[in-house]
């Protein structure tokens, strides 16, 4: 295996990690991987139930102000998650999401566009002043996760980016 | 009433406001730092807002993340809770400007009542007691000295800004006091900005008493009793209870009649607690006045049946006084709270941490205000406090042994309490005939160690 | 006092007395069946004896084993709680030879209310409503016909030995009533090995309203007002309440006056539960009375600031009454209770097995009595109640606000149980108008389902 | 394999195990690799404390009254035990025990004796009624764990056998 595999390898368990995957198999070519991780739940079965409960509670996001489009859901659960394998730009701060510099411009960027590290890809407004939030990575952009107006709150994924 | 109000607060105290604030049809939203994601005063809310990382600079006590917060999920209203933002008058002035209703005295009142010498001479002029003193700040040691002679020693240093024992010195004669003086104001200035001091007749081993009142937005002031909150240590109070055995029915009386006029004449609106201490001769002399709902409050609740976070919502949307309190205020037994800290109950470390068991006692007369569940985690960033154990009994004896019922139910596993320092306590003669004051806890814990 | 009292009682009940008994520094014994080796009121108790296998019949319904208990135990009281043994005249008896205190009624009393014909004698000659019926026993179906033609159509048929609902028959109409009275005659004598049945007005849709009476050893007897009780399920209660809408301060002052007169008649002592039927017209109708504590009495205890169960103690110590209870009672506020059972709450099957999960709510005017746990087993054997839900507030609105916000924080995980039912009954806008009666649940599952 | 293989096989390992991986399985044309972490104790450990709290209490015998003699202790954990490999006799019922038929009479039976199936060998006294204890099993007798006059409870160990 070469260091890139390893590499490859462990940036896959470590997403897979994030997202709570149990356990995985891949069947690619001359490559199978099988993976299963340590369920918390199995070894205690049935402990635990409410901090467990709680973790999996459907995260409240806001009811929108009327001016404002619905919230989206929490991420869905990895298996379907669209992002897998991409990098997320999170919000460092609670307000309001725009992702062009004044009402009726253009996007600061879209899909496919390259995005250095520290480039204006989105505005956060909180306390009516515009926070311009830099991409924390170098990458191509693929999606941007939020609506404009949407209200969002810290750590909220706000853009995805395929790095490199 | 307002339609949605948004609790800037954590732990016991945020589940507390989002208690009342369901039963009088409000909708809640909670906020959290990343630390507190599983919290139950999250769970219970209606709607909950991640402002930030966990340390509390950063999230709880960071005012742009709370208001942004506030306005992303359009609330009329914060409730500040205890502590934290709670006597911020920026905050509360910050509120105001953005148009959010902030629960709790105008911003001008939190600033005068902050300015402890200010608020002294406020108290003063409207014939509540207080101590000897200087009038307001003492400009150098010289003054000082000046002040001290005519006051008599000993006397107590402390900082305008003061708060938690900080800036505070004793001075029991004149060649300590150009020292004390400096260390005063160093400490002051390090710890608060300001190195501001005023001066006090120091008293030895007061009880530490304190009124609780309730002001509405149209001029009316009505006080619910006292509570006795003498066991504390290093400023930290353990065991509240009320009504105090040393507060006679005419002090009660008086007491309340002045700090009604007097609050009246700042303009004081919604709940708020005045500060006393209480000498050898039964003389209360005032300190300082806390411009926000009181950890200790369930105790007050108990024997008035008031809901003083339930008052506290009614006053800020406008209603009366009259019509939130009953006419007759009577005092109905006896309560006690236990201040359940997260900590080791003999060396006094905070024990942060998961919880593995956690049994509540129940059953007549006994009241839990906590946010904290089996599997739960105490973070280490914040405040120890994870559970009140209230009790209340037809009288102090019927209290105590409810209490002591109470304590020996309530397990839990995984981190230390001190929960076997209250029992300890209990246990204690002095404290189970009401013989103490606010130098119980350390002769305690040296006759105990 | 009882220097040490036996609890012949399991679960939330057991607990209830056990608190009680600590509260009042009497020692406490457990009794407990082979199921329940892990139960909080084992655990609380100061001593525990196992008395059998988890069978009813064989441990807690054991007499001897009971008995036996108590002597090695060397108690000078039993408290039996509800249920199980509360109500078995023999027992008492039994108690007595043993020279151990019967915290309840003395045996005749029981006894007497136990033959439902002859407890309806007695409060018919101490002028207590009672509905139109037979003198007594029917012997025979003829007979009953003469008394159905005299009382008129519709009838109830009722075993002597009665009790949940069984040898009981409604009677519209003559033809029907031969074959009735057969069914019910037969359905007594194998359910209480005692065929013998009387005969009452039958009550279309009544409400069930009960009068709390507490009676001590010297002749004095004091009502603690009512509850209502109608909502209920095939005869169990599932939600009471005090006060009751429906009962005048005029009809409360008038039966209890009628009821301590009754009582000190009979030679009721210690606490009891009277219950009526309430018809169309707001008329109350005594059906039978319950010669223990009841399920539901916190909310009595909740209203009148009284403790039931400490009453019972120092009743049965020799206490008067005049040094237990206030010299004026008063209503203060509106409690109410849910009964949180392990059962599924669409199908009501028992819902037995170790709970996952739980976290019981708490704040302000929340009580919780319950003897389950995280981890807790909920054996097959026994009653399906787990826990006690119940709520004070300043009034009806307030009460039910509160429970709602209690209900949606009660979190029971791994078993099954009542409270989506709960929570579903507060919804129904005739639950929060108070128009219910005793068909409310009929009609609302079927509403629902 | 050579050493770098190695190391990025530890390296991966460590890496696993840091994510708590369970098992992990990979085929790749000739290097096939399949892992298993143990299941840790340790995840289990601190759950349902209460539970085991309770389940460990000190069992409560009654305080004795005056006339009695200080109740044992409940039995010792396994471990320890004694009476291990032993046939254990339990009390039938709640009340008191007596090894005798009548005080200053000889016991019933003594260490060493034969003792049939079926034979009386101790009273307990229950409301005031002897109640004769049969063994329920044949054998050597051991031991009597209670001594006379002592409060027991139901399901109490009263004797020892070594059957046969």
């Amino acid at each position: 295996m070469k260091p890139q595999d390893i590499d490859d390898l462990k940036q896959l368990i470590e997403f897979l990690k994030e997202y709570q995957v149990a356990e995985f198999d891949l069947d690619r070519g001359d490559l199978k991987i099988r993976l299963k991780f340590n369920q918390p739940e199995a070894s205690s079965a049935g402990l635990g139930d409410l901090a467990r409960l709680l973790a999996s509670a459907p995260h409240q996001v806001p009811q929108a102000a009327a001016n404002h489009p619905a919230p989206q859901e929490a991420p869905a659960p990895v298996a379907l998650d669209p992002n897998a394998g991409l990098h997320i730009v999170k919000s460092p701060m609670v307000g309001t999401f725009f992702g062009s510099p004044s009402p009726g411009a253009a996007q600061f960027v879209s899909a496919g566009d390259r995005v250095a590290k520290g480039q204006v890809i989105g505005i956060v407004e909180a306390m009516k002043l515009m926070n311009e939030i830099e991409s924390d990575a170098a990458g191509e952009f693929v999606k941007c996760l939020v609506s404009d107006g949407q209200p969002i709150e810290y750590g909220q994924p706000l853009f995805s980016l395929r790095l490199g | 009433m307002f339609r949605k109000v948004l609790i800037a607060n954590r732990g016991e105290i945020a589940l507390r406001v989002i208690n009342a604030c369901r039963e009088l049809g409000i909708r809640t939203v909670a906020v959290y730092s990343e630390a507190d994601r599983n919290s139950l005063h999250v769970r219970f809310a209606d709607e909950a807002i991640c402002i930030g990382p966990p340390r509390l600079a950063e999230s709880y006590l960071n005012v742009p993340a709370v208001i942004s917060a506030a306005e992303i999920a359009d609330v009329d209203a914060i409730h500040p809770g205890y502590g934290l933002l709670s006597e911020n008058a920026n905050f509360a002035e910050v509120c105001r400007a953005s148009n959010i209703k902030f629960i709790g005295p105008p911003p001008e009142v939190t600033r005068l009542m902050g300015e402890k010498d200010k608020a002294r001479q406020a108290m003063k002029r409207a014939h509540v007691p207080i101590l000897p003193g200087s009038d307001g700040v003492v400009a150098t040691a010289d003054e000082a000295l000046g002040w001290a002679k005519k006051v008599g020693y000993p006397v107590i240093l402390k900082a305008k800004a003061g708060g938690g024992g900080r800036g505070m010195r004793i001075v029991r004669a004149p060649e300590e006091l150009p020292n004390l003086f400096h260390a005063a104001t160093t400490e002051a200035a390090n710890a608060f900005g300001n190195g501001e001091l005023y001066m006090e007749k120091f008293v030895e081993n007061p009880r530490h008493i304190e009124f609780q009142v309730l002001a509405d937005e149209h001029g009316n002031v009505r006080t619910l009793f006292e509570r006795e909150c003498s066991i504390q240590r290093r400023h930290q109070k353990l065991i509240e209870e009320s009504p105090s055995l040393q507060v006679t029915p005419k002090m009660r009386e008086e007491i309340s009649r002045t700090l009604c006029h007097c609050l009246k004449e700042i303009g004081y609106q919604n709940a708020g607690t005045v500060e006393f201490l209480m000498d050898d001769d039964r003389q209360l002399h005032f300190i300082e006045m806390n411009t926000r709902v009181q950890v200790e409050h369930p105790i007050t609740e108990a024997i008035t049946g008031v809901d003083i976070v339930k008052a506290q919502l009614l006053i800020a949307s406008g209603v009366r006084l009259d019509e939130i309190l009953p006419e007759k205020l009577e005092i109905r037994g006896h309560a006690i709270e236990c201040r359940i800290n997260a900590e080791h109950p003999v060396k006094f470390t905070p024990s942060a941490g998961k919880i593995t068991a956690f049994n509540v006692p129940g059953g007549n007369g006994v009241r839990v205000d906590t946010a904290q569940y089996a599997e739960g985690v105490v973070p280490p960033y914040y405040d120890s406090l994870i559970a009140k154990l209230i009790v209340h009994g037809r009288d102090r004896t019927e209290a105590i042994a409810k209490m002591e019922r109470a304590l020996s139910q309530f397990i839990v596993q995984g981190i230390e309490t001190s929960i076997p320092l209250h029992q300890a306590i209990f246990q204690d003669p002095g404290f189970r005939a009401g013989k103490f004051d606010t130098k119980f806890m350390e002769d305690f814990l040296a006759r105990t160690s």
